[in-house]
């Protein structure tokens, strides 16, 4: 290896885009056609920018996970918040006079956020007051959350009409898909709010060790509130977008298992699910690596049934490349080195002993 | 100066102590069975109860093996296909004319390979669990929907006896053969758990996994043997739900990994790892039978209802549970 | 607990009791039909007992066992899988409780286990789709490209109207299907399906979707590639819920084969039935059609879902 | 010392991590029926010298003999089953786990396969009792101070039957009766031709135990010598590299005196502050420029006084005044923003947070305090940074490396750094010292000095009782998890004086009540 190369391949990101190119240059393997790019009615159209636009929610979803993961926690609601904004917002666009009207959307969104910020808050309570495990203290709000959704969708499918409510998932800006500007928009706001401020460290600092953390006079407590209403926060923007994109809301069907995805975006994107250093772009690549893969499913005509199968594959694929400890052996076997410590102490959690 | 309020009591009043979560949660179980007695009539019914467990046995035993799992600090997603999977390969090897007993080892055979191999990945390559058992879920669920994409039946007479044979007074109060397995089953985990160094080892790398290295404990063999047990719960919780549907079904326990998660966390055990009984998992998985036999009774609500009061009844519990715990610490 | 502390027995006050475990409330299709047995149930003086599943059998099994312990006269349900209620619906039997299979059959040897099924036949539903395709494609010259819509991967509906229409199309050579792909019943599912389908096949004649929604979405997906849905593809659904007859009456559709969530009064009726013990056909089909455009302008007004 | 061959030789021992040279071609000998002392600076490689050995990490070059064989261990369990039994630097047991079952994982008695719980107590009871130790078994180790934890990890150690037993800084949490204790306990075992590697920075214990020292410089071997061929003096300089009169500067240091700092209202006045099953309720006085210490065996609740003092555990009754204004201090945010700092003995679980820099360690208590709003200016933190990399000498003197790839006594000087950045008025220091190598542990004591002399008051515990005489104006005494006594240090203040308040737990008053 020359010694440029080196360094690059030591990046972090370097593993995720590679198999993101991987991934994208066996689409274009099987169908040449892939990654062109045409102009349509003033707007760029093609299968990359569809990757985009479609993986704008689950990168908002994974935003707010990032951080929540951070601290150590897990948010499982995440899905039902977005169930529960789009129905929210649909339902109260669906019963205006006017549609189209931009003050009834934009009280519908108003609406819908302000309700999402307070599930986000109690599952702050839940997990920072009260002290419930986060994976639980989250599943009652997926689980409750869920029939909230269809509670206020009496179970049906709300179609709207709205002109304004449709551009958030389907408009145009400078010819790109307006939902990829969201995206960016939330991750650029969330990456300056954590690494322009010191919120960044002082959230990896409470996720690391949280005793500590304490008594160097951070409030911990108030920090692992904030975090899961940020989560609450994003995934009700993401929930718009689901919504907007099929213009209707579907309480059962909207961000059905988008926190697993949002999850595994996160951990492809190099953050540990035990807490500390988190990374932003990294979850972005993840959230795009997963979309791709869907869309490699769909665009490769793979049968429903070995679907699956083609997913799994992929995943620990990605994974392995990823994970130092294989390619450390893999090195080695070229080299003859001797084995590094069986376990990396990156993925063990200091661990309170008093 | 006073210095009685100092001790800190003898050795016998701190023992208890760490029970004293799970003494809580036995508690609340039975206040919420008390308040479904005085609600419904039939409620009272020696069957019921025979029928939470009859209706929860192959998810106790997945629970148990979940246990060992979230005891490490890890945690073990593939659980559910893995149920299906196996429930899945029976039906069409024994479709396929294989017999019985055979079946029984092969499918018995395939959970714990996979979480073997998936045990494997995570202490080897350094990969975090999350990832690897959601592969492995998807993995073991594409295998179903490529295995046959609608149901099997299962005929076997083998099958048809441990799905029907009652135990009991076959005209009255009676358990099914599942909820037998299920206990023994329940009664290894807690023995293993308790008295073998696997055991303790389990423990000791959920109290702090650098510390169980360096005090020379086996940490590779440990975290890789609990996976595989998880994946012979898994696919011994297959076997049963084979028995109690006679049939394989592709879509059948998505979603069940959550249920799982769910009992063994409200059953007092901490998903960081490290403290946790499966006693504790056996309540939490009757807490769950017991909040759909609740609602099953009430008969009156409302589809989307059903999913808000299932997640209030969980949050009243976990608040009790919760502060009861508090109060004792 | 409500007024149950009276009559969770068989009627004390000689109601008739059906217990009825729903699916769960996965679409609007589903609730529709929850909501047509509950006010059934209301009209017909039947004190309903309802459970929502929530889409697992295991939560379907144990309702039942319970409508067993709670004594109802009636217990009725629709399956979440075919397989797999042997046990159970012989304890009912055992019990002397007649059961009533609504919506989805059980494959089950055993037909006495119980009384009589309700509901729409899926193949039928897929194969009537297929045949108006072949009859409204007699005229054409060359390959017509089908692309299929399927929903959940593994679940009945998707295998049998697939299986439907599939062996109706094999009428006519002329008829292929290019692409068949899972969009999981969901709007959402529909339109990324699509998205992918028209990128990679630049001539798609005809879009087969396994239920009005994934038809929506794909509309989307049609229009936003600047084709005309209905005129250069032709767009075959099943359900006729409102959206879809919408879209059907507005030109976007071209066929929708009904099935009818509507099975409340149909159900009720057998329930009243089986409880005396009148004798009942074992398979009851509901009353269901096809809509084309026309048809749909006309029947539009007057749907209740 | 027998002469017979070594029991292990380790021959050219290299070892490096990304970016530092840890080991770089080192030679060990021990022999059997020795204590061997192996002795370096903070970040000399000594701790990894023993982990490398122990096959926690693997060699880079260099070979390893153990008895006749050589060797290359792939953990410490192969270690230990080839009769290498060790005790890390850090405490490393499962808190979770009784005492008990700490001292006995792994290697429990069993019964066809069955863990024999009662013979299991039993065997730990006897044990601790041997190493003076009365706790109960059956209690998780958490539930103990460090200390203890320590003991019990010493404890697991020396139950097995080892050819060669590890100590990485066994005693620097330890008081000097439990270091007398576990040295008898050391002589008996090497009496029994067992062969020790004894780690620690203090001097005195080194010539009290120690038969020879090997000592490493910035990862080198310096030299082995026996121990009484080497003066102390000779040994530190050839620690540290230069001729430096550190151990005298260390004993002409002043004994303080109780300046004239009493009136006027002081910093701090606590009275009758106490916590339930902690500590009993105690009054304690502390002015600017005063440096207080507080005095008292292993668990005398010493840890606690400091923690109710800076909010870490809510007292239940009693009160402080700052400045003479009665306030709560009801967690640690109140305590800092009256000024008030305290630096944990526990490093690992309450003092750094390993995944972060050593950057962000130093600056986290300040940004805390400025609110997450106001990040400290990029130059402002280099110079903070800088600033105390040079006054602490932290190794390596890169801001930017993990805090958890520094080593124990830099980790230590990475806290100090912390609190001193936000100039707090009243630093309470617990067991500052532990695990810091001679040079740095002077340099410490020089700077309590130099912020008391500034106007800073110091609560100082120590378990080193000259420690806390040569810095102290007054002196607590703790007993008991009782505050016995204060003493007003002066002439007629000595450490025998203070043991024997301590032993006694006769109240004495001091300077003031
Ligand atoms: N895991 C690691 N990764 C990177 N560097 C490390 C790691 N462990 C130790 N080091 C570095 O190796 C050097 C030697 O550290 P070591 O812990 O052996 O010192 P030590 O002599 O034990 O010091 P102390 O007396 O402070 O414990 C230090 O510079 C340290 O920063
Ligand atoms: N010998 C002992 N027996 C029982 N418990 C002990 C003993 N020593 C310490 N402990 C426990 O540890 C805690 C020690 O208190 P604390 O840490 O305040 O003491 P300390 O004086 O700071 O001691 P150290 O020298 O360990 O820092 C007590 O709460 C007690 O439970
Ligand atoms: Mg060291
Ligand atoms: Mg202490």
């Amino acid at each position: 290896m020359s010694e440029r190369i080196k360094p690059l391949l030591g990046h972090r990101l370097f593993w995720p885009i590679a198999v993101l190119v991987v991934m994208l240059a066996a689409n274009t393997i099987y169908r040449p056609g892939f990654l062109s790019i045409e102009m349509n009615n003033g707007h760029l159209y093609g299968t990359p920018i569809d990757i985009l636009r479609l993986s704008a929610p689950l990168i908002l979803v994974a935003l707010g996970m990032t951080l929540v993961i951070s601290t150590g926690g897990i948010d499982l609601s995440v899905g039902s918040i977005c169930a529960i904004s789009g129905a929210i917002a649909c339902l109260h666009i669906s019963e205006a006079a006017d549609q189209n009207s931009f003050v009834t959307v934009s009280t519908a969104l108003a609406m819908a956020l302000g309700v999402a910020l307070v599930l986000g808050a109690w599952n702050g309570v839940l997990v920072s007051v009260i002290g419930i495990q986060p994976i639980i203290a989250t599943l009652i709000l997926m689980v409750a959350g869920r029939g909230l959704a269809q509670l206020i969708t009496e179970g049906q499918i709300i179609t709207i009409n709205s002109g304004p409510y449709r551009a958030i998932g389907l408009g145009h800006f400078l010819t790109l898909p307006l939902a990829i500007f969201i995206a960016l928009g939330a991750a650029l706001l969330v990456a300056a709010f954590t690494r322009r401020t010191a919120l960044g460290m002082i959230i990896e600092s409470v996720g690391g060790n949280r005793e500590a953390s304490r008594l160097a006079g951070i409030r911990s407590g108030r920090i692992v509130f904030l975090v899961y209403v940020a989560s609450a926060a994003c995934a009700a923007i993401a929930g718009f977008m689901m919504t907007a994109n099929v213009s209707s809301a579907d309480g059962n069907a909207a961000g059905l298992w988008v926190e697993l995805d949002a999850i595994l975006a996160v951990v492809i994107g190099g953050t540990a699910l035990a807490g500390g250093r988190f990374y932003l772009s990294g979850t972005i690549l993840g959230a795009l690596i997963i979309q791709t893969l869907t869309t490699t499913v769909y665009a490769m005509n793979i049968s429903p049934q070995t679907a699956l199968l083609f997913k799994a594959v992929v995943v620990i694929a990605v994974c392995l490349i990823q994970a130092p400890a294989f390619r450390a052996k893999f090195n080695r076997r070229k080299r003859g080195t001797p084995p590094p410590p069986a376990s990396s102490p990156q993925r063990q959690k200091e661990e309170v002993t008093a | 100066m006073s210095s009685t309020s100092l001790t800190t009591g003898p050795s016998w009043a701190r023992l208890p102590r760490r029970h004293v979560p799970v003494l809580a949660t036995l508690a609340l179980l039975l206040v919420m069975y008390a308040i479904g007695v005085s609600q419904y009539r039939a409620f009272s019914n020696v069957q019921v109860i025979f029928n939470v467990f009859i209706d929860n046995g192959f998810l106790l035993v997945v629970a148990v093996g979940m246990t060992f799992v979230i005891l490490t600090g890890g945690i073990d997603l593939s659980v559910g296909s893995v149920v299906a999977m196996t429930a899945m390969v029976s039906a069409w090897l024994l479709q396929a004319g294989l017999p019985a007993l055979l079946v029984l080892v092969i499918a018995l055979l395939i959970g714990p390979t996979l979480g073997f191999l998936m045990g494997c990945a995570i202490h080897f390559f350094d990969i975090q669990p999350f990832i690897v058992t959601l592969a492995g879920m998807f993995f073991a669920r594409g295998m179903c929907t490529f295995i046959s994409d609608s149901s099997i039946r299962i005929t076997d007479g083998f099958w048809t006896t441990m799905a029907q044979h009652r135990i009991g007074n076959p005209g009255g109060n009676f358990v099914s053969v599942s909820v037998l397995i299920a206990f023994a089953v329940v009664l290894v985990g807690a023995y293993v758990l308790a008295y073998t160094r696997l055991g303790r080892n389990v423990y000791a790398i959920g109290g702090n996994p650098q510390s169980a290295l360096l005090m020379g404990l086996p940490v590779g063999r440990t975290r890789i043997a609990v996976y595989t047990i998880s994946g012979l719960c898994s696919a011994i919780g297959g076997i049963l739900l084979s028995f109690y549907t006679l049939s394989g079904a592709p879509l059948i326990g998505i979603g069940m990994e959550l249920d799982v998660i769910a009992a063994v966390v409200i059953g007092g055990t901490v998903l960081t790892g490290g403290s946790g009984y499966v006693f504790g998992t056996v309540l939490g998985v009757l807490v769950l039978g017991v909040i759909q036999t609740l609602i099953t009774f009430d008969g009156s609500l409302n589809s989307w209802w059903t999913k808000i009061v299932i997640g209030g009844l969980l949050f009243a519990f976990i608040l009790l549970q919760r502060l009861i715990g508090i109060r004792y610490k | 607990g409500n007024s149950d502390t009276g009559s969770d027995g068989a009627g004390d006050d000689g109601k008739l009791v059906l217990g009825f475990s729903q699916v769960g409330a996965e679409s609007g299709w589903r609730t529709a039909n929850t909501v047509s047995i509950q006010e059934a149930a209301g009209e017909a003086g039947i004190e309903l007992k309802f459970d929502d599943a929530q889409q697992k059998q295991e939560n379907q099994i144990r309702a039942i066992r319970n409508y067993i312990q709670q004594k109802v006269d009636v217990i009725a349900f629709s399956p979440v899988v075919e397989s797999g209620w042997d046990t159970v619906l012989k304890e009912a039997k055992d019990a002397g409780i007649p059961v009533i299979l609504t919506d989805r059959a059980v494959d089950s040897a055993d037909k006495s286990l119980y009384k009589t099924f309700l509901g729409s036949d899926f193949v039928k539903e897929g194969r009537l789709s297929g045949e108006w395709l072949v009859e409204e494609k007699k005229a054409a010259t060359g390959d017509v490209n089908i692309v299929e819509l399927q929903g959940t991967t593994g679940s009945a509906p998707a295998n049998d109207r697939k299986k439907g229409f599939g062996e109706a199309i094999a009428a006519d050579p002329k008829l292929k299907i290019i692409a068949s792909q899972s969009g999981d019943f969901t709007r959402a599912g529909g339109k990324q399906v699509m998205e992918q389908f028209l990128r990679a096949h630049p001539k798609i004649d005809v879009l087969f979707a396994h239920n009005d929604d994934m038809g929506l979405g794909a509309l989307e997906a049609i229009t936003a590639a600047g084709k005309v849905p209905g005129q250069d593809i032709t767009i075959i659904t099943i359900d006729a819920v409102k959206d879809g007859m919408q879209a059907l009456a507005d030109g976007k559709f071209n066929f929708i084969a009904e099935c009818s969530p509507l099975l409340g009064p149909q159900l009720m009726d057998l329930a009243k039935k089986v409880h005396a013990g009148e004798e009942v056909p074992p398979r009851i089909e509901t009353e269901e059609t096809t809509f084309t455009q026309e048809q749909a302008k006309e029947a539009l007004p007057n749907r209740k879902y | 010392m027998t002469d017979s061959r070594p029991v292990l030789t380790m021959t050219g021992i290299s070892k490096s991590f990304p970016g530092v040279r840890a080991l770089h071609n080192v030679d060990f000998r021990l022999f059997p029926g020795e204590v061997h002392a192996l002795m370096g600076e903070n970040g000399a490689g000594k701790s990894t010298l023993i982990k490398v050995l122990t096959g926690v990490y693997g060699i880079d070059e260099g070979t390893i003999t153990l008895g006749d064989e050589q060797v290359a261990f792939n953990g410490p369990m192969q270690a230990a089953s080839a009769g290498v039994s060790t005790v890390y630097q850090e405490v490393n047991l499962c808190p979770n786990l009784s005492v008990a079952e700490n001292i006995f994982i792994g290697r429990e008695p069993r019964r066809l396969g069955a863990v024999r719980w009662g013979e299991v107590r039993r065997r730990a009871r006897e044990l601790l009792t041997r190493l003076d130790l009365d706790i109960d078994v059956t209690a998780p180790v958490a539930s103990f101070s460090l200390a203890v934890q320590q003991m019990v990890a010493i404890a697991r150690a020396i139950d097995v039957q080892a050819r060669v037993l590890i100590l990485d800084e066994p005693t620097s949490s330890l008081d000097a009766g439990e270091v007398a204790q576990l040295f008898r306990i050391m002589r008996q075992l090497r009496d029994e031709g067992i062969a020790i590697l004894f780690v620690t920075h203090f001097l005195d214990q080194v010539y009290g135990i120690a038969d020879r020292i090997t000592v490493l410089r910035n990862g080198t071997l310096v030299g082995e010598y026996p121990t009484a061929e080497l003066p102390q003096l000779a040994l530190v300089e050839k620690m540290i590299g230069k001729e430096l009169d550190v151990l005298e500067r260390i004993e002409e240091q002043p004994r303080r005196e109780l300046a004239a700092l009493e009136g006027g209202t002081p910093f701090v006045e606590v009275s009758d502050l106490g916590r339930k099953g902690a500590v009993a309720p105690f009054s304690l006085t502390i002015h600017a420029g005063e440096v207080v210490g507080l005095a008292g065996l292993l668990g005398s609740g010493r840890t606690e006084v400091a923690r109710l003092l800076f909010g870490a555990d809510r007292a239940d009754r009693g009160q402080v005044a700052v400045n003479g204004d009665t306030t709560g201090l009801r967690n640690p945010v109140q305590a800092i923003d009256h000024g008030i700092g305290f630096c944990s003995e526990n490093r690992r679980a309450e003092g750094i947070i390993a995944d972060l820099s050593v950057r962000e360690n130093m600056i986290l208590a300040m940004q805390a305090a400025r609110g997450w709003l106001r990040p400290i200016p990029r130059r402002r933190q280099d110079e903070l940074v800088d600033k105390y990399i040079k006054a602490l000498s932290i190794r390596p003197p890169n801001p930017d490396v993990p805090v958890r790839n520094l080593s124990g006594g830099n980790q230590q000087k990475v806290l100090l750094a912390r609190w001193l950045i936000t100039e707090p008025r009243l630093l309470i220091l617990d067991e500052p010292t532990r695990g810091i190598d001679i040079g740095a542990k002077a340099e410490i004591q020089k700077l309590v000095v130099q912020l008391s002399d500034g106007g800073m008051a110091v609560l100082f515990i120590s378990a080193e009782l000259e420690e806390v005489l040569r810095l102290s104006h007054k002196i607590a005494v703790m007993r008991d998890r009782e505050m016995v006594a204060h003493l007003s240090n002066d002439d007629t203040v000595d450490a025998d004086r203070v043991m024997q308040t301590i032993a006694s737990g006769t109240q004495r008053e001091g300077g003031q009540s």
